[in-house]
């Protein structure tokens, strides 16, 4: 579905990679890896078309991915390095308010399912701004379910986490490549996830 | 004429240039002086403080010919893709600044013994002020914006949308009847001003171009080397 | 349909956002009324001056404060990532920046439209007046969101000097203010007046989009 | 003398973020003066009217500063961490208030204290009205950072105690504005009008280290 | 020298941890392991007098901590999981304000070692805002350096750092324990560092 061929970008005249190529099936899991500032992020960032390549094309579905953006966003969800939910704002609300921005085809069971295998099933009425560091990124993957869509962009989701809630996203990855769906993230660890694919930068 | 659009080609001119302009400006400005307080006469009417006039008029002619200058480039640099055009945007409009602000004081010096105030609100007044705060916001933008693709961008359409102050600041004496003198010099028929003042207005008038010219040249240069020492 | 949805509940979210931080739109009709009682206290009890000076005053008034609240206009979304969810979920930028003007437009100059009649009985303004200001200041608050996104987006790559906004927009602000105050001045121009603020916003609006979407691109790409 | 060193630095530090340059400052006092050419375009031209309005022009636009920047005050050191590690350094929460107010006064109010000279001119107030003028000001601006500084610790916390920041403000701004404006139109009582400003001066001085400071603490315990 | 003596904490009257003990002599290191939300950084925002305890107690140099608290400031330095980086400034901008500012007695020359080590040396021009995720956190631990204290409290310092940087902080914690320096940290992963107390909460 999704390719990238010969990728090579430079930020601030600054190479930072040349020529990457990797492609993205369904049921496929690719790893990004590789030292800090290596450009993991920067890739991520390059495959959502927010950042311009000095090189190389990406492609969705066959056509440019200029050409499909927004059939592309429709079906991507991207968890950066830093958090996104709200913190002034509690819990309650910023579920409510992904569920219905999203126009998600989930329902509250599923969510209240997630929410309590996250174990964040206390805090619905806490401000996100109290919560605790791991406690807000696990947040973060309540958005990946709630939006339900096939393509997942995660950057650096394992870190800050404790092994339960690992184990927990190595469960949530397979069972997201059983239904055809596709990851791509980065990490520094090797959180024994099962990758099709392992791409060192 | 390849200098005038051309980084490259303008340095060459520069150099050869750069001292004649200096040599002549300092020549003007001895023989305007000499002119404006000594052989000139005083006015029947405003007595010496006439004299300002050698100083406030040559300003405000000067400011309004950079501006006008600074929106003949910028419209060049973004129609036909001229980076020389950004490249004086960022070198002259400190230069600009600062004859509008010789203008205003001037004036303000004038006004004091001919209006009784230093400042009023009529419209030329006010236009020129606002000229001046245009010209301190090019020069803001181009000292805080960090992505200079962006900033000479934003710097050049906001010249041209400046630009639209230059009439109202020529005509703004005869749409609005003002306290602030209606062209007698430059008026398109016959002007109506004793040639023994319009020598050494003329000569003032030269001395500063040239010595705008030349602090101009200096300041391009600079900024052509800076933009290639630092891409960014 | 689907889009249409996703505009209501992007209304929805700036909604939650904004009433959760009603210190903000509160701050600013504090600033006013106090501004107000400045100006009273200081011009004396006498009437007259009073309602000359009045609608001038409730204008300019209105210019700065709506300069106050500039920095909310893309500045915390740019920091916590949200405007990238946002456009990650469909929108384009130049299509955010137009929500996003409106949204301005509804969450704080709206309060201060609703503020309009106090201040008017505060400041002796006739109540034949009220519909002139009412109409200029709909459309001029429109056009000064219009600037406020505009600058507020060059801001985000120039996150120092957050003044240099403000200071942007006052300038272009200089002539909607003087046909503003005209069309109240001059009843009987009050039409070609209109036209031409009503050309001036159109003009600035058409501009919006395509400025603010591409400053907004930038800064993004540059994060 | 290690303490004295520290609290150079925390300045230099505030100097640092608030100013990329001197165009800081200078664009902090082209806005004044736009501000003042917005009033008097919708004002208009009549030096009668303007001179009468002066005062209240200059005292509104320090309002509006001092409210401008109000998110700068705490809310950015907050947010990134910083406020604690000034406090880990060594200074306590009430301490670190004094020092953020006396910078929100050098680096916000003395700017604008410096182009009032230029706005008499510019509106027509008369000169000897000048000293008056400073004087009120000068103490009227340190009052203000006082409050803004109560103010936004307050914002800080809990957005429960919103209203109580807002409403502080503006209970006290209230009387410094009424004294401060009387000051320059009533002239001969000027000594026992200052004293009164002076005396406002005092009590929110003393109240703010203790007021914010406890705001601060709780806030960051809370975080 | 630190002692916490039973130490309880209630936050919106639930109760995170309960009586909690442990000293922190020279020359030790203790490393904090827990669930997410088990109250690792609670714990270490109280050692710094940021929190108030329900219970118990903390005591400094054999002072109860509040009796004695500049003093502890004068020996601690604070990491908190986000990043005390200035993102407007440069780098270079803002290690010049931490030596100031700390009254460092740190010389340039050090710091120019720990920026090469820290591999950070040629990004001094730049702002930190555009600096990866990893190289950040990386910055962070400047401040150690240049602060120099004895005491270090560190929330989750190794998250979102590579193999490299890892072993640095490794060799870095274990020079600071000959120095008779104590640190104490919480942590997610299991570094291989050596620690001499294991603290599960
Ligand atoms: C701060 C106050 C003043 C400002 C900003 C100002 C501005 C200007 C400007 C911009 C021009 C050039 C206009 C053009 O090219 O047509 C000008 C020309 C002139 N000004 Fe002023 N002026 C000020 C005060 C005065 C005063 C007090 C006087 C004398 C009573 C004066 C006398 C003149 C004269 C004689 C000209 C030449 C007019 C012509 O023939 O073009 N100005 N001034
Ligand atoms: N300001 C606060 N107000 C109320 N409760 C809070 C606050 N901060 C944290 N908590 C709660 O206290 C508990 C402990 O939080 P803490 O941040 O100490 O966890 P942690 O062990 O550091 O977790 P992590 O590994 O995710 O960083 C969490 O359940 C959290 O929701
Ligand atoms: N906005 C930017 N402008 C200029 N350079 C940037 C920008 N963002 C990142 N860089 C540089 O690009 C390089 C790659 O950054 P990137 O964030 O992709 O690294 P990363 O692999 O994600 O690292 P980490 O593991 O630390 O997250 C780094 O050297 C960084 O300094
Ligand atoms: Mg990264
Ligand atoms: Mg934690």
């Amino acid at each position: 579905m999704l390719i990238v061929k010969d990728l090579s970008i430079e930020r601030l005249d600054k190479k930072i990679f040349e020529n990457i190529s990797l492609s993205l099936a369904p049921g496929n899991i690719t790893i990004l890896k590789g030292k800090n500032g290596s450009g993991k992020t920067t890739l991520l960032k390059a495959i959502l078309n927010l950042i311009e390549p000095s090189f190389g094309s990406i492609y969705w579905k066959g056509k440019l991915l200029k050409k499909n953006l927004y059939d592309f966003y429709n079906n991507v969800t991207y968890i950066s390095d830093t958090t996104s939910s709200l913190k002034k704002l509690t819990l309650a609300d910023n579920i409510n308010i992904w569920k219905k921005f999203f126009i998600s085809n989930i329902n509250d069971t599923q969510i209240e399912i997630a929410l309590k295998t996250l174990k964040l099933d206390n805090y619905l009425d806490k401000k996100v701004g109290t919560l605790s560091f791991g406690e807000t990124k696990k947040l973060e993957f309540l958005r990946l379910i709630i939006e339900n869509k096939n393509v997942w962009v995660l950057d650096e989701p394992l870190s800050n986490l404790d092994d339960d809630s690992i184990e927990l996203m190595k469960q949530t990855f397979e069972d997201h490549c059983e239904k055809q769906g596709s990851i791509i993230f980065s990490s520094h660890q090797n959180p024994g996830i099962y990758v099709t694919e392992e791409m060192q930068l | 004429m390849k200098f005038l659009v051309n980084p490259s080609k303008f340095n060459e001119i520069a150099d050869y240039i750069f001292k004649p302009v200096l040599v002549l400006s300092i020549l003007f400005f001895a023989l305007g002086l000499l002119f404006s307080f000594y052989l000139s006469p005083d006015d029947y009417q405003q007595g010496s403080t006439v004299r300002i006039m050698y100083v406030h008029v040559p300003s405000a002619w000067l400011a309004l010919l950079t501006y006008a200058i600074m929106t003949f480039y910028s419209i060049a640099a973004l129609a036909f893709r001229m980076p020389f055009g950004f490249i004086f945007n960022t070198a002259v409009a400190p230069i600009g600044a600062i004859f509008t602000l010789i203008c205003i004081i001037s004036g303000s010096l004038w006004g004091k013994p001919m209006w009784g105030t230093w400042w009023v609100w009529d419209a030329r007044l006010t236009s020129v002020a606002i000229l001046f705060i245009i010209y301190l916001i090019i020069i803001f933008i181009n000292l805080s914006f960090e992505n200079r693709v962006v900033r000479e961008k934003v710097v050049a359409i906001f010249v041209i949308v400046g630009s639209v102050n230059l009439p109202i600041i020529k005509f703004s004496v005869d749409w609005w009847n003002t306290l602030h003198q209606p062209a007698t010099i430059s008026k398109l028929a016959k002007p109506s001003i004793d040639p023994s003042m319009m020598t050494p207005l003329i000569i003032m008038t030269f001395a500063f171009m040239m010595i705008g010219v030349a602090i101009a040249i200096l300041r391009i240069k600079t900024e052509i080397i800076s933009r290639k020492s630092n891409l960014s | 349909m689907k889009f249409l949805k996703k505009i209501i509940f992007f209304y929805y979210r700036e909604y939650k956002l904004n009433m959760s931080g009603v210190q903000d739109i509160l701050t600013n009709i504090v600033f006013f009324f106090l501004s107000v009682f400045i100006f009273i206290f200081s011009i004396g009890p006498d009437k007259e001056t009073i309602s000359t000076v009045g609608v001038a005053i409730v204008w300019t008034l209105l210019l700065l404060s709506s300069t106050l609240s500039l920095r909310k206009f893309y500045q915390d979304d740019f920091e916590n990532g949200n405007l990238l969810i946002i456009h990650l979920n469909g929108f384009s930028f130049g299509f955010i920046t137009i929500l996003k003007t409106f949204s301005h437009f509804l969450f704080v100059q709206v309060p201060f439209l609703l503020s309009i009649p106090i201040a008017c009985i505060l400041l002796n303004i006739p109540n034949d007046k009220l519909l002139y200001l009412f109409t200029s200041f709909g459309i001029g608050s429109l056009t000064l969101s219009c600037l406020g996104s505009i600058s507020s987006s060059m801001n985000l790559m120039n996150q120092r000097n957050f003044l240099l906004g403000s200071v942007i927009v006052m300038i272009f602000s200089v002539p909607i203010i003087i046909f503003s105050v005209g069309i109240i001045n001059m009843a009987q121009n009050f039409n070609s007046l209109i036209n031409i603020l009503f050309g001036i916003l159109l003009i600035v609006f058409a501009i919006n989009p395509w400025a603010s979407g591409l400053c907004l691109k930038l800064s993004i790409e540059n994060n």
